[in-house]
């Protein structure tokens, strides 16, 4: 019943505040997401980390065709929930300060999004999974269109039609596995699971491409990613906030879920191709982040490049990668969402982001500058912050996997530093240029913001083995399948 | 088979022959109709009494110089009378033009073809005839003429249909689309037979029926197509000599044929009343019947003429609206209660 | 209201019977059915003529005198009485040797009636002081050309040995009119 | 007694002269005229085929197919004369929109 | 006799139905039309369909031909104002329709396999008292239907041609 | 039977109330007549009736899409109440409109020849001049003449096609055409296979779909938009089941011979349609083109023709027609008197009606075939039954084309939520508002909840 709530309590609320259109629209989603949060809390002390849950909700839906409204939380799925509960509060009330017009619609909207995310987190069964993964590009897309910048509409639709396209391969991917289903065909993932097991290896990497095709766009893995950039930029930073620090994950989590254990031999043998793409993507995004001049614009090439580690991590199938892509999933969300809430602090008081046209902000905003200093070392994984964790254990997947793409895969930690360090002296240090002269420093409300995110990158970092811990069964559930299946080929 | 073709040959020609005549002397009737109801002499130059004036006029029509207008197309300007002419002549191959002779043990009736179609295939007939004037009027490239034959087409097409449905009623009430049985069920005596003219059965369609039969044949009042105080001559304004003569005659033929149809639905056909009383020989009340026939269709032909001098023409709005407004619906509620009779 | 058959015009809705029509049309022919009785009012012309009246007004005819000298002097009273002006005439003086030709010094030369303008009025009649113009009872024929209803002279004027009865024009209620003092020149 | 297939030929003939008809002219109403063409040469069909099987179901199909023929060509004439009467124009080029 | 009938009826047909596409005077392809008509209605004739035959003419000759030339007469179309088509849309046209010619003709090569019915009691079919059997019996429901639908054009026709002026 | 019946009678009320002066009352009388027909449907509902010699046989299948069709008409009526109140020929408009109902309903049930021919008829012959109503308007006119030109042509070639069939079989009989195919499946002459293919032709002209979709743009944007919308929903509906009736029922022993036909027109249909719809400017236009790429769908599910290919249809056609109805009305409210139905009425809409903008959205989101929405799920089931059968290339196509689709779909959308309001005349009735946000919460619920009308069909 639990997860039911935490699946529909976002839904109800976006209803009540469209339609009742309340004055105070976003007090009233904020309490709601925080109480959303404190279930997901609630459901984080509760959880039995032996794997058997009683999360679990399952009813038959569309019984003609096999498809059943089935939801549960696993360790897997409990992380990604929490981050999504987590950090929505968090994005609303970084809105207050600056409301966007027609907020009733707005934060409907956020919430509908947010039930739509819980949605791809616990869905057991394919069809429903699919469902929710196309019900949350509907909300982004209308709060990216409605309430997004210059040159939104043809952005959007770029970004709409990218990701509807991907999705749909993996649709014709599901239905295909459908239909290999036994008797009257399921979509339940167990039945899934078996279908995709049961094919040749020829057979898999076909579905292999088709359902990872959906997930590398979200994420995005090169060469995927054109849209992600016009798209971030675009967006209202909320929508920015949204996108990288959730709505990414949903690839990752359906190359968890339902990829990597959906076609174990297909995915190994074309492991290799998918990893260098990836790191592929690393390098590409990292070297045009060096050379982005709009800082937000820096933020999102450099999200393609994290992103691309963890894609290379998880794609090496080993404990280590799984683990690691989980800690560094989280985090990426939480130092994403810190950046892009501090690009969007600066552009409001110096109307620009223009790297080259700010500097010497330090002198006006010490506080800022601070935090920003953090967040900044958590993205390049200095040890002790969250970054750290991740990455390490994802570059240790790597270079077991492969040492050469493990050391490119490496890069991205040069390469952030160097990207990261440098728009940071520009802006922070330096001098102080006329537009940044106008800057103030933090207002209580965006340190009641930072602050939390500041003590979560450190606590994250010098002591991940909770979260670790919450997910333990469930990767080794799917990693079983990974050496029975090898076991099997071989 | 020789002396049936022989037969048919012969009665094909017979026909042909006393069409033509009634049609000829119905130009001379018409003239002399018009003179007595206008308290006129008439014609009477030509042969005593004028009867000779049908060959006097036909020969004018002959010798009269041939104009073919520069402008018109001259194919079809031919055409129009031909057609007009040919299938007037053709509606009198289904009526019966009295019983059957006996010679020599050989029965011959006195009708060309007996189809079982008969009211169908005069009406096709009748309906086709309006091309000539149509065909005539556009051919002779001439603003009148064309009006003339637009006028004739919406009249003919509009009054057609009330005569069907018309027919539709009586057709229900005689159960055969044959004319010939259609007489025949109209004919019987004192004895135990008797059987009245089906006008007194279809008194509404009989009269509808002649309205239409009126407008078919392009008839005063109904007679817009030609009328020439507005379109000079109508249709056939350019025509001269002997295609004018041929419209003429073929508006002279649907008269007839439309009179020997009218006697042969309504008014018992060749038959007569007590015919089968008086105890003749079968041959002598066939010609009897063929005489009575005659008399009734020459009764029809004068009261075309007769209407012709009696009332004006009508306007071309108010020739619609009868046609539409009046006789359809009449007809159709004729139908209804020929058949609500017919059941109960 | 010139004649006494006129009708007032009124505007009321025609009842139903007047409005289907048969009614109406059924007196009608039995209206032109009686006419077919009724006898007839044409007179076979060449063989059979119509009565005329006594002082019907036909061709004119030009008179000669008893020596069967032409009376008309061209005076022109005619040509000025005509309302429908179809008179012309011209005018020539009488030469020795003519008396017994005209009867007055001066005569017309040539004397022209266009008949299709004549109305035959009479007035010419009336006017001519020399009692030289008088309408008859014959019938102005038929031709061919608009030309040759031009009369001139020689159709005018009455032959000499066949000589036009104009008496029955000359009634007693004329004959009287003429003695009128207005007149006086006729004597 | 003709052989049922010279029939069929010979609509199919007529048939293929009403579609060249209608693909090949411009001009509404003899394109219409051809669509008519195309019907009579179905109804041949039909005859020809109720005659040969020996059912009358044939030929009453030919009476709908006529009463549908008549409606048609009274609701397109129709039509043709609204166009007329909106255009103001008796230039079939009115029609010159159309494009097939 | 009646084979050499039907060579003459199908030449005037196809004559006739050629002249109603390739005329150019929309008078004449409806005359040529009227024409081909007839031919059909001979047809009919040797195919012993009497009851449709006249129907045919009726219909057909008497209403609807009339119907066009009274329309060509009445927006006097009897202009040569035909848009100028392109010679290659009316190749394309013939081809089309000389293509659909070929695979009607070659479709029915085999149709002599078809076999009859019955025996050759083919004459009582085309008369009026089978015929309304039929449509009285089997066909009523369409037979009924079918004024629906004239009532249908009859309201359309009327509609459209009403001058709106009246109002 | 009852419900044509009524449906019927209500064509002839319309036309009688025109002389009993009952106009006002005579758009609410045929809204509340239609609802009583839909009872009727109801009551005949799982059960089975066949009328004068199997004429018409009412069985679950028509009595659906009967219900469909009638429904579907009903709330059309409601929104398109302006384009009959007060307007000239008020009743004849009416009542064509019923008899295009009465064309439709026996398009869905018939089981003669003669029926589906004269169903076809009389539902075509009374679209024409509703096609041509706005008199005085030329693009309405050329509709009208355009439709009816190419109706016509291609009505000529379903006859012919019926006349080979009905040669080859000796029956317009559909159960005895099926009998007769089935018996004698390898002995059918050719013409017999020339006779479908030109049925096929007939029936591709009706449906619209490429290559014989020429007219249907000029048509839809030509025509008054209501009745564009009836053309697109009701219409439709009807021309489809009738296609499906055909050649999945009748001519089922032989489908296999026709199927390689219709993937060729499939593949054509969702490809032509979809590519030029992106190049409207003119949303009616879009709208008119995105209703063949559609049929283009629905053919697919006849080529794959499923277990559940009939339930799928009438998933299909109750989601599409809802969504596009809804679209249409709007579109209908919004061009007013100025006639235009460019994208630029759609500007700024949410700010000057957020109800119409989001009903509009919901519905072209679905169209779009966009989840949670019906849209979604009618296409999913037929790609489900598409790879069900084999047809992957067919299914990737399908797909690729539903993504072009998404761009245009999206176009008034984007308009819709960012432009600048031109005017701010949104002028949407209550009842229009109400029947609008009925049919999009329909797509919605019927997206989210498909299984019970799945199962209809079962």
């Amino acid at each position: 019943m639990m997860t039911l709530f935490i699946l529909f309590w976002p839904l109800v609320i976006a209803l009540v505040i469209f339609i009742l259109r309340p004055a105070n629209a976003k007090k009233i989603a904020f309490v709601a997401s925080v109480l959303e949060f404190l279930i997901a809390l609630l459901i984080v002390v509760q959880f039995d980390k032996s794997g058997s849950n009683s999360l679990a909700f399952n009813i038959p839906w569309i019984p003609s065709l096999g498809i059943s409204f089935s939801i549960a939380i696993d360790g897997i799925s409990l992380l990604l929930v929490l981050l999504t509960t987590g950090l929505v509060p968090f994005i609303i009330l970084s809105s207050f300060e600056s409301p966007a017009p027609k907020p009733a619609n707005y934060y409907a909207l956020i919430m509908v999004m947010q039930m739509a995310l819980v949605g791809v987190f616990t869905a057991l069964d394919g069809f429903l999974f699919y469902i929710f993964w196309e019900m949350a590009l509907i909300p982004i897309y209308f709060i990216c269109l409605i309430w997004g910048g210059e040159n939104r509409a043809f952005i959007t639709l770029k970004f709409f039609i990218y990701t509807l396209a991907g999705s749909l391969f993996m649709l014709v991917a599901l239905l295909y596995l459908y239909y290999q289903t036994p008797g009257s065909h399921s979509f339940q993932i167990d039945a899934i699971y078996a279908a995709g097991r049961g094919l040749s290896a020829a057979h898999q990497g076909i579905l292999y491409w088709g359902l990872f095709l959906a997930f590398a766009i979200k994420m995005p893995v090169f060469p995927f990613h054109t849209w992600q950039p016009d798209t971030y930029t675009v967006a209202p930073v909320e929508g920015t906030m949204l996108l990288s620090g959730i709505m990414l994950k949903m690839g990752f989590y359906g190359v968890i879920r339902w990829l990597l254990p959906v076609v174990p031999v297909g995915a190994s043998s074309w492991a290799m191709t998918a990893i260098i793409l990836s790191v592929i993507g690393i390098i590409y995004a990292s070297v045009i982040a060096i050379n982005q001049k709009d800082f937000k614009r820096l933020i999102a090439y450099a999200s393609i490049a994290h992103v691309g580690l963890i894609s290379a991590g998880l794609l090496t199938m080993t404990r280590i990668g799984y683990q690691g892509a989980l800690i560094q999933m989280i985090s990426h969300g939480i130092l994403a969402f810190a950046l892009f809430y501090i690009c969007e602090i600066i552009f409001q008081r110096t109307n620009s982001r223009t790297i080259a046209s700010l500097g010497g902000l330090r002198n006006n905003a010490p506080i800022l500058t601070t935090v920003f200093m953090i967040v900044i070392l958590g993205t390049i994984a200095l040890p002790f912050t969250s970054g750290f964790v991740g990455e390490f254990l994802l570059l240790n997947s790597l270079f077991s996997y492969n040492i050469f793409l493990g050391v490119a895969g490496g890069t991205t930690i040069i390469f952030g530093a160097v990207y990261m360090l440098y728009a940071f002296q520009y802006m922070m240090l330096g001098k102080s240029s006329p537009q940044s002269s106008t800057i103030a420093d933090l207002t209580s409300h965006e340190k009641m913001v930072l602050y939390p995110i500041v003590i979560l990158i450190f606590v994250i970092g010098i002591h991940p083995d909770p979260l670790l811990q919450i997910s333990e069964a469930a990767v080794s559930d799917i990693l079983k399948v990974f050496s029975t299946q090898s076991a099997n080929l071989k | 088979m020789i002396s049936f073709i022989l037969y048919k040959a012969i009665l094909v020609v017979v026909i042909f022959g006393i069409t033509l005549f009634v049609a000829a002397y119905s130009t001379y009737a018409e003239r002399k109709v018009a003179a007595f109801l206008q308290d006129r002499i008439g014609p009477d130059r030509a042969g005593p009494f004028g009867i000779l004036q049908p060959l006097a006029d036909g020969l004018k029509f002959i010798m009269k110089e041939e104009i073919i207008p520069n402008v018109s197309n001259q194919g079809l300007f031919v055409l129009g009378p031909s057609i007009a002419m040919l299938t007037a002549l053709m509606a009198g191959v289904v009526i019966p033009w009295g019983g059957s002779l006996t010679i020599g043990g050989e029965s011959y009736t006195l009708q060309i073809i007996d189809l079982n179609v008969g009211i169908l295939y005069i009406f096709a007939v009748v309906s086709i005839g309006v091309y000539g004037i149509m065909i005539g009027g556009w051919a002779s490239n001439n603003k009148f003429s064309l009006l003339g034959a637009i006028r004739a087409s919406a009249q003919m097409i509009s009054y057609e249909i009330a005569m069907g449905l018309s027919i539709i009623a009586l057709v229900m009430l005689t159960g055969t689309l044959s004319l010939r049985e259609i007489s025949q069920m109209q004919a019987g005596g004192l004895n135990g037979d008797w059987t009245f003219w089906n006008v007194v059965y279809q008194p509404v369609g009989f009269i509808i029926f002649l309205i239409c039969a009126f407008a078919e044949c392009n008839r005063t009042p109904f007679d817009l197509p030609e009328c020439e105080t507005e379109l000079v001559g109508g249709y056939h304004t350019e025509y001269s000599s002997m295609k004018l003569g041929f419209y003429l005659f073929a508006e002279y033929i649907n008269m007839f044929v439309s009179s020997a149809v009218i006697a042969t639905l309504y008014f018992g056909g060749y038959n007569f009343p007590f015919m089968n009383d008086l105890g003749l020989d079968q041959n002598l009340i066939t010609i009897i019947g063929t005489i009575v026939l005659f008399l009734k269709i020459g009764f029809f032909i004068f009261f075309f003429m007769w209407i012709r001098w009696t009332i004006p023409r009508f306007r071309y709005d108010q020739l619609m609206n009868l046609g539409w407004k009046v006789l359809i619906p009449v007809a159709v509620l004729n139908i209804f209660i020929s058949g609500l009779i017919a059941v109960l | 209201m010139l004649t006494n058959r006129s009708k007032l015009v009124v505007k009321k809705d025609m009842t139903f019977w007047e409005r289907i029509y048969l009614p109406a049309i059924l007196s009608g022919i039995s209206i032109t059915i009686k006419h077919l009785f009724r006898k007839s009012a044409t007179v076979r012309y060449p063989e059979k003529k119509r009565e005329i009246s006594a002082i019907w007004r036909g061709q004119h005819v030009l008179k000669r005198d008893e020596n069967g000298a032409e009376r008309c002097t061209a005076c022109g009273l005619c040509a000025v009485a005509c309302p429908a002006e179809a008179i012309t005439m011209v005018a020539a003086e009488r030469k020795k040797g003519e008396e017994a030709l005209y009867r007055e010094e001066k005569y017309a030369a040539s004397y022209e009636i266009n008949m299709l303008r004549c109305i035959f009025c009479g007035l010419c009649e009336e006017a001519c002081p020399k009692e030289a113009i008088f309408l008859t009872d014959r019938i102005v024929s038929t031709d061919y050309g608009r030309g040759q209803f031009i009369y001139d002279k020689s159709k005018l004027v009455e032959p000499v040995d066949k000589r036009i009865d104009v008496s029955k024009r000359q009634t007693s209620a004329v004959l009287e009119f003429k003695k009128l003092k207005y007149f006086s020149h006729n004597k | 007694m003709i052989p049922i297939q010279y029939y069929l030929w010979l609509s199919a003939v007529l048939f293929s002269i009403g579609v060249l008809g209608v693909l090949y002219r411009r001009n509404a109403i003899i394109i219409l005229m051809c669509i008519e063409l195309m019907l009579n040469a179905v109804n041949l069909v039909m005859v020809a085929f109720s005659n040969f099987l020996n059912d009358p179901s044939g030929q009453v199909f030919v009476f709908f197919i006529m009463a549908v023929a008549a409606a048609e060509v009274a609701v397109g004439l129709a039509i043709l004369i609204m166009t007329y009467r909106n255009t103001k124009t008796t230039d079939i080029n009115i029609l010159n929109r159309l494009k097939w | 006799m009646t084979l050499n009938l039907f060579y003459f009826l199908s030449f005037v047909a196809v004559f006739s139905a050629l002249m109603v596409v390739f005329s150019k005077n929309p008078v004449y392809s409806a005359l040529y039309l009227i024409v081909t008509l007839f031919a059909i209605a001979g047809h009919y004739i040797l195919m012993k369909a009497e009851f449709l035959f006249v129907v045919h003419i009726i219909v057909y000759a008497g209403a609807i031909m009339v119907l066009f030339l009274y329309v060509i007469m009445l927006l006097n179309l009897n202009k040569d104002s035909e848009p100028h088509k392109s010679s290659i849309l009316k190749f394309a046209a013939a081809i089309c329709a000389g293509l659909l010619l070929i695979v009607l003709v070659g479709s029915l090569k085999g149709t002599e396999i078809l076999v009859r019915a019955e025996t050759n009691t083919a004459a009582t079919i085309g008369d009026v008292k089978s015929l309304g059997k039929v449509l009285f019996t089997d066909f009523l429901l369409p037979f009924e239907i079918a004024s629906v639908l004239l009532l249908a054009a009859m309201v359309g026709v009327v509609m459209l041609g009403k001058s709106e002026k009246e109002h | 039977m009852n419900a044509l019946l009524v449906v019927c009678g209500l064509g002839f009320v319309s036309l009688v109330a025109e002389i009993a002066n009952l106009k006002k009352r005579l758009h609410v009388a045929i809204i509340i007549g239609l609802i009583v027909a839909v009872g009727l449907v109801v009551a005949d509902w799982n059960s089975e009736f066949s009328y004068y010699n199997n004429m018409l046989v009412f069985d679950q299948f028509s009595l659906t899409f009967t219900a469909l069709i009638i429904a579907v008409a009903i709330f059309w009526f409601c929104i398109s109440s302006p384009y009959f109140v007060g307007q000239p020929h008020q009743t004849d408009r009416s009542a064509l409109v019923v008899f295009t109902m009465v064309g439709g309903i026996m398009m869905v049930s018939f089981h003669n020849m003669a029926m589906l021919f004269l169903g076809i008829e009389i539902l075509s012959i009374s679209l024409y001049v509703l096609a041509g109503s706005n008199k005085d308007s030329f693009i309405s006119n050329e509709a009208a003449f355009k439709y009816f030109i190419m109706g016509s042509f291609a009505t000529g070639f379903l006859l012919m096609g019926i006349a080979l069939v009905y040669g080859a079989t000796g029956s317009f009989d559909i159960g005895k055409i099926t009998n007769h195919i089935a018996a004698n499946a390898s002995a059918m002459p050719d013409f017999f296979y020339v006779g479908l293919f030109l049925m096929l032709v007939g029936m591709t002209f009706k449906i619209s779909a490429v290559p014989f979709h020429f007219w249907a743009p000029d048509v839809y944007s030509g025509s008054p938009t209501v009745i564009t919308a009836f053309m697109s929903t009701v219409v439709k509906i009807a021309a489809v089941v009738a296609f499906y009736k055909i050649f999945a029922q009748c001519f089922e022993p032989v489908q296999t011979s026709i199927v390689n036909a219709v993937q060729v027109i499939v593949v054509l249909t969702v490809l032509v349609a979809n590519i030029t719809a992106v190049y409207q400017n003119n949303v009616k236009r879009m709208l008119a083109y995105s209703s063949i790429a559609h049929v283009g769908y629905i053919l697919l599910a006849f080529v794959s023709n499923g277990d559940n290919s009939e339930g799928t249809l009438f998933y299909y056609l109750l989601s599409y027609s809802t969504a596009s109805l809804a679209a249409f009305g709007i579109l209908s409210v919004l061009e007013g008197s100025g006639g235009s139905t460019s994208l630029e009425v759609f500007h700024g809409l949410f700010h000057r009606n957020p109800v119409a903008s989001i009903c509009m959205a919901i519905a072209l989101l679905s169209l779009a075939g966009i989840p949670p929405f019906a849209g979604f799920f009618a296409k999913y089931m037929i790609l489900g039954m598409a790879l069900d059968a084999g047809y992957l290339n067919l299914t990737i196509l399908a797909i690729i084309t539903s993504l072009i689709g998404v761009y245009y779909y999206f176009r008034p959308i984007v308009v819709m939520f960012i432009g600048n309001p031109t005017t701010d005349r949104a002028p949407l009735s209550m009842a229009q508002k109400f029947v609008v946000g009925f049919l999009a919460l329909v797509t919605l619920v019927a997206g989210i909840f498909p299984d019970a009308l799945i199962n209809l069909l079962g």
